[in-house]
């Protein structure tokens, strides 16, 4: 009967097993796919391509070189906010989870996440050790809420190999990219007809974040102040429309896949599908690995740039990164020392982590010659200046990029007019800003 | 163990519909007493309320000197089988005849040597082991009746149990039921609407009518002095012929009626002054009926249908003034649809009824 | 007075007790909570506020709302009725005993088993463009491709398809239990009356099974107002929205946006849209009767 | 001979209409197979070009990897826990008060009964964001109990339960009262052995819909060791973009389904008449 009655109790406590071999268990919650079968067992971390197989290998290794500690690491579905929601107000959020900076503001305004000062001091990493767009990303109020451990942008990952086909490759050997719109259109034109494949590959299917970035950075491009108020978007401008059409002609005029969700998009373009991948930077690695390798279509020509100055009022590109936080939670003292381990461990390995593609945070990686003789790193070094993130107090950015990459969809596809599109999407999102 | 059942002023309804209506019955200790009526007259409703499955709102009961109306069914004493028999589907027919028992904690020998006895006087031994679903329809019904006398109660209920059962197996469950009767001495109420198995089973009939008791008593009693028009035309097969009266003639010996053209009937019955002759009818059964040469005295009746019966034959036909008269001939009788034939009436056997309903008899026995 | 079984006990109402402990614990009391959550701003993490109607007319308002609410209304209509009309061609075209018609019988049952993110697993492994066995069929025949997923139109059509595909066993099955009820001697005097197939089926078949028909309907209605899963793991409501459901609209307002007081007046005014519909079947149905009588 | 067959399946149906269905059997079982098929290739043949599915040569290396590292196992034991526990839950609570409201009598048994009914009508989502609350107060998320309890108020079972109780002929239980048997003992030893075919179908409908349940587990099993298996399911194919590959879910998804279908299998039989004798009266 007793045992009847602590069943419960029993499982989940067996299923912590933290209690039973007296170890540290840190949960850890992360987005970037899951890659057990290929990566779940090898703490060789240099051999690992990919987002996800160098954060595997990573935590295999940090788990390996501190036996003490178990990380149980869960992989939710990118970006896995709605998860957290639920896991917070049920008070039961993961140690550890990776969170975008843009979505921080939300979690911090509301005493959800915890500052990280003490914990990082204690593990001798200073403010200062880090670029200063990444740590003023993840500081509020004057605390620092995560361990910041990229910056990202979106990028223009070139098929060299198709674009020598279609002639455009300068004699440098590095392909020629548009300068301006209508250069966009030509050369568009001219490799459709070279090569019979479409000029860009960009994920328009069932994804509202990539319509949402491109569409930030060349707001960002006319130097647009959309988001004047934290609390308010306007959309009303003529600098939206300029934005939006020129994504809505790439598209009528035949420059992109068309009907590519995100998986589709990533292995087109790795197949020769077409000229132009516009996605993020944590591709160069894998994309990188493939041209080394013999008998593909990116053997031996891929390249990688940033997105083009379409328009001539600013040199910019919307920017994100990744950090790690701590949610709010009961956690004892050991715990919050083994999660200052796994941070300062995260941070010595933030060099394996820019492998990926991503820019590192920490400065001395950065200066490194290790980092600088990374392939294509030079290519890209300027958008660590022209990087460009919303304002700090836009709350509710995730959500925000949903209303208006659906909108943008509906527009680009042609089922809204622009004029229309834009009004909804400002009409919507305000809505949710003044209902916070 | 068995014991007399007292029913007194009981009453019973649902909301404003009454459906028993002052019941005053006196059932001794060892009677075989049935209930015979239509359906919806209320009888089994009394032999439930008496089982303790209906309630009662007036009145009550008495088994042996103890008032029982206020106990649970299980404590009163009484056993029933259903018209469906209900026994158990998923016990095996000594689970089911031992399961009442266990549920008043009776010892397990004492339960086994009941059940045994009861399956050999019932010839169901080897059926023990079986499920109802297994049974047919006859080993189901002593298998409930098994599961009844098992129990030694003070009284037996029985509602219709036999109205499952085809007809050539209907009759000797009846006789068997007459033996067992017979042979456990208990008081035993039978419910059922087929005059032949109250007739044959009843030490006394309760014919019931109407939420009330029409009249009580013995199978005899009931058949040639029914109180009622009821009575005299519900029992008895073929039913009882009525001729209205036209007219009435006080003679020596009793009246004699004039039934409308079709001549005059004489009986032996003698009316009271206060006779209510309105809408009255005198009523004749097949039995008291002649076929007669037609010099005889007696009524022409025009034969409509005959309907050979072996021993004897009924003679469904009319008068002339179109009112219909079944009459009785003789196994070998040679009559023919379409004839007309004299019908000759016996003086004494003949009921008339007056317009409430009320019967007058020969006082002679016939 | 006397006693009987039938006397009402208060005692008897013991049985009942664990029911109507969480039955009211569970369902009443959170649908009166949620009626008094709708009636207040409240985020994921607390902050009431009585703000009245506000929240009703915020949802309203909402064209996303708007849209949800036609795209399930859409898919409700196209639903039902396939799965009706297929799930009785099938009951009748297997209503056998032979080894083949059982076979099949089970076949169609089979997929009602499995969850729904098996269900959508396997049928966005179907549509995904390029590599699915649907982007292989078209590619074989040289036809243009379809976005199956990420086409307007076409994506709230293959959320169906996977739908219908997912409950077509349920339906199929309460159609034969119901065939199998009708009286053996109709059809004989249907064939002593030389009566062709056709006029079996309508004048025998479909009437002595109307009740079921109605039932079967009533059923999936009630089912298929509240797709969720199907619509959020194959196209997440995409294209723009155009396969967003109403109670992905709640769970978006609730759970990305954190606003549970929105959520909760959507919630229930889905609620009253099933109960209007599923009245209004409901009402249709037995007024054909009566008018039948 | 045959045409003196007047059955209703003669009249119901003809060999024409067997051969569409067997057609759209075919076509039922197309994508089943095509997952069949994708996880028995290699991931990195696949990645090449699904066309790769028709051809040599096949392997079981997805399902070893599954056996290997998957979470699959935890998840299949919670989805187990939790679908019994509500089978177990409903079929216990629902015959008790089927067997009141079908056959005792008590104060406001009949309002109850109406205000039950009404339950039927209430769908999870007009509840679900109240519940999530309540559940917070208590601390219930991310317990078995918390992914049992929900479904427990389900009048389905109990207006179910209640016809099936009543549908019992109501003679056994006054032979059994006039047998001196307990209230309870009628319900427990006489009547409830009668319902079996009627908790079959329940047990069944309820196992299915614990089984499949989406919204709630997804909302209220929140850490992965909480997961059920259709939530779990859920969490991996949404990464379908990252390097688990598509043999990979191919094959967790016919792994996962395994265990359903081969009682299916088994119990086909005994599936079909009880999901078939349920609902039609």
């Amino acid at each position: 009967m007793k045992k009847l009655l602590l069943g419960t109790t029993a499982v989940s406590l067996l299923a912590l097993s933290s209690w039973a071999n007296a170890n540290t268990t840190i949960e850890l919650q992360r987005f970037f796919g899951a890659c057990e079968a290929e990566y779940g067992k090898t703490t060789d971390v240099s051999a690992a391509v990919g987002e996800c197989g160098i954060i595997t290998t990573l935590v295999n290794k940090f788990e390996a070189d501190n036996p003490d500690i178990d990380v149980k690491v869960t992989t939710v579905e990118w970006p896995g906010y709605d998860q957290l929601n639920a896991q917070l107000a049920s008070r039961s959020a993961p140690d550890v989870v990776s969170m975008h900076y843009s979505a921080m503001s939300d979690y911090q305004s509301r005493g959800l996440l915890v500052p990280l000062d003490k914990l990082l001091k204690d593990q001798g990493i200073k403010a200062t050790d880090f670029t200063d767009a990444a740590i003023s990303s993840v500081t509020k109020e004057g605390k620092v809420y995560a361990l910041p451990f990229d910056n990202w942008t979106m990028l223009f990952h070139v098929n060299n190999n198709l674009m020598k086909k279609a002639d455009l490759m300068k004699a440098d050997g590095t392909p020629m990219l548009p300068t301006s719109r209508d250069e966009l259109f030509a050369q568009g034109k001219q490799f459709n007809e070279a090569t019979g494949k479409p000029y860009l590959v960009q994920v328009l299917a069932n994804e509202t974040a990539t319509y949402a970035r491109i569409f930030y950075t060349l707001m960002m491009q006319q130097d647009s102040k959309f988001f004047a108020d934290p609390g308010h978007i306007d959309l009303s401008g003529e600098d939206a429309k300029a934005a939006l059409t020129l994504m809505k002609n790439i598209m009528d005029k035949d420059l992109s896949t068309k009907n590519m969700d995100y998986p589709a998009a990533v292995s087109a373009f790795a197949n020769g599908a077409g000229g132009i991948a516009v996605n993020g930077t944590w591709l160069i690695g894998s994309y990188d690995a493939q041209s080394k390798q013999a008998n593909n279509a990116l053997s031996d020509g891929y390249s990688v740039f940033p997105v083009p100055q379409f328009f001539k009022q600013k040199d910019a590109t919307y920017a994100d990164g990744h950090g790690w936080v701590v949610p709010r939670g009961d956690r004892s003292d050991e715990k919050m020392a083994a999660i200052g381990k796994l941070f300062k461990f995260l941070y010595d390995n933030d060099y394996e982590w820019s492998r990926t593609g991503h820019l590192p945070t920490v400065k001395k990686v950065i200066a490194s010659d290790k980092f600088k003789s990374l392939p294509h790193r030079s290519d890209i070094a300027k958008i660590a200046t022209t990087g460009q993130a919303l304002p700090a107090g836009v709350l509710r950015q995730f959500a925000i990029q949903d209303i208006l990459g659906e909108e943008l969809g509906s527009a680009v596809t042609g089922n809204k007019s622009i004029d229309d599109a834009l009004e909804t999407a400002q009409y919507r999102i305000n809505d949710l800003l003044e209902n916070i | 163990m068995s014991a007399s059942i007292s029913i007194k002023n009981i009453t019973k309804r649902y909301d404003s519909v009454t459906v028993l209506d002052d019941i005053n019955l006196h059932i001794e200790d060892g009677e075989f007493v049935v209930f015979l009526g239509p359906s919806g007259c209320g009888k089994s409703t009394l032999l439930r309320m008496i089982a303790g499955l209906e309630s009662i709102t007036e009145g009550s009961i008495e088994i042996g000197d103890k008032r029982i109306d206020t106990l649970p069914p299980g404590q009163r004493g009484v056993a029933m089988v259903f018209q469906s028999y209900a026994l158990y589907p998923h016990m095996t027919t000594r689970q089911n005849m031992a399961f009442g028992l266990e549920n008043v904690k009776v010892a397990q020998d004492e339960i086994d040597r009941r059940v045994n006895d009861a399956a050999k006087i019932l010839e169901i031994d080897h059926l023990l082991d079986r499920k109802p679903g297994r049974l047919s329809g006859g080993q189901r019904q002593r298998v409930a009746i098994g599961r009844a006398i098992v129990k030694e109660p003070k009284a037996f209920l029985f509602d219709e149990p036999l109205s499952n059962l085809d007809a050539a197996l209907r009759g000797r469950t009846r006789l068997e039921l007459a033996q067992l009767h017979q042979r456990l001495g208990s008081t035993m109420i039978f419910v059922t609407h087929d005059q032949v198995e109250a007739m044959t089973l009843a030490d006394r009939i309760v014919i019931m009518h109407n939420q009330k008791i029409e009249q009580i008593g013995t199978p005899m009693e009931i058949y040639q002095h029914p109180v009622s028009r009821f009575v005299a035309e519900f029992v008895g097969s073929p039913p009882m012929s009525m001729l209205p009266i036209n007219n009435i003639q006080q003679t020596a010996n009793g009246v004699t009626v004039e039934v409308s053209r079709a001549g005059s009937i004489a009986t032996a019955i003698t009316l009271p002054p206060e006779f209510n002759a309105k809408d009255a009818v005198i009523g004749i059964r097949a039995e008291d009926t002649a076929v007669v040469s037609s010099e005889e005295d007696g009524l022409d009746l025009t034969i409509k249908v005959v309907e050979r019966l072996g021993d004897r034959t009924l003679l469904y036909g009319t008068l002339i003034d179109g009112t219909d008269l079944i009459a009785e001939d003789s196994g070998r009788s040679k009559v023919k649809a379409g004839e007309t034939v004299r019908v000759s009436i016996s003086p004494h056997a003949a009921h008339i009824f007056d317009g409430d309903g009320l019967a007058h008899h020969s006082q002679m026995e016939v | 007075m006397a006693e009987s079984y039938r006397r009402s006990r208060w005692t008897n109402g013991l049985f009942v007790v664990p029911y109507l402990s969480v039955f009211l614990t569970l369902l009443v009391f959170p649908l009166g909570w949620g009626i008094w959550l709708s009636l207040n701003k409240v985020d994921l993490f607390g902050g009431e506020r009585f703000i009245g109607l506000k929240n009703y007319a915020r949802v309203l308002s909402d064209p996303i709302f708007g849209q949800a609410v036609k795209n399930t209304l859409i898919f409700v209509g196209v639903s039902v009725p396939t799965l009706v009309i297929l799930g009785l061609f099938l009951a009748l075209a297997l209503n056998k005993t032979t080894k083949g018609s059982s076979f099949l019988r089970g076949l169609f049952f089979a997929s009602s088993i499995l969850s729904v993110t098996i269900v959508t697993l396997i049928w966005r492994i179907v549509f995904i463009p390029n590599d699915g066995l649907m982007a292989l069929i078209f590619n074989y025949f040289g036809w243009q491709p379809i976005g199956f997923l990420s086409t307007t139109g076409w994506s709230l059509f293959s959320v169906g398809v996977a739908t219908v595909w997912w409950c077509i066993g349920l339906p199929m099955m309460l159609f034969l239990a119901a065939l199998q009820q009708i009286p053996k001697d109709l059809y004989e005097a249907a064939a002593l009356d030389n009566a062709s197939r056709w006029r079996v089926l309508t004048r025998i078949t479909l009437p002595s099974i109307k009740s079921t028909i109605m039932l079967v309907a009533i059923i999936q209605v009630v089912m298929q107002f509240q797709l969720f899963g199907q619509a959020q793991l194959m196209t997440n409501g995409g294209p723009a929205g155009s396969s967003r459901p109403i109670v992905m609209y709640i769970y978006e307002i609730g759970f990305l946006r954190w606003d549970i007081g929105m959520g909760a007046a959507a919630s229930q005014i889905l609620f009253l849209i099933i109960l209007c519909a599923a009245m209004l079947q409901y009402w249709v149905s037995t007024r054909k009767e009566e008018t039948d009588a | 001979m045959k045409a003196l067959n007047y059955s209703p399946e003669h009249l119901t149906s003809n060999r024409r209409l067997f051969w569409i269905a067997a057609a759209l059997g075919v076509i039922m079982m197309a994508p089943v197979a095509w997952i069949i098929g994708l996880s028995l290739k290699d991931n990195a043949e696949l990645l090449k070009g699904t066309e790769a599915v028709f051809s040599f040569p096949y392997t079981l290396v997805n399902y070893a990897n599954i056996l290997e590292s998957s979470s699959v196992f935890g998840w299949f034991m919670n989805s187990m826990i939790v679908a019994v526990g509500q089978t177990f839950g409903v079929l216990l609570l629902s015959s008790l008060a089927g067997y009141a409201f079908a056959r005792l009598e008590f104060p406001f048994r009949k309002t109850l009964f109406i205000i039950v009914l009404f339950g039927l009508a209430v769908p999870e989502q007009a509840v679900i964001i109240a519940r999530h609350q309540m559940f917070n107060w208590f601390d219930l998320h991310n317990t078995h109990i918390g992914l049992i309890l929900p479904n427990l108020s389900s009048a389905f079972g109990v207006f179910l339960m209640t016809q099936f109780f009543r549908a019992i002929p109501k003679e056994i239980d006054e032979a059994a009262m006039l047998d001196n048997t307990s209230t309870f003992r009628i319900f427990w030893k006489v009547l409830l052995p009668l319902t079996l075919p009627a908790q079959a179908t329940l047990g069944i409908f309820t196992f299915l819909q614990a089984w499949n349940d989406y919204w709630w587990p997804l909302i209220s099993a929140t850490k992965s060791d909480m997961y059920t298996l259709t939530i779990g399911i859920a969490s991996s194919q949404t990464n379908f973009a990252q390097s688990e590959g598509l043999g990979f879910l191919g094959a967790q998804a016919i792994f996962a389904s395994l265990p359903v279908v081969i009682v299916y299998i088994f119990f086909q039989r005994h599936i079909v008449t009880a999901v078939s004798g349920g609902a039609v009266k």
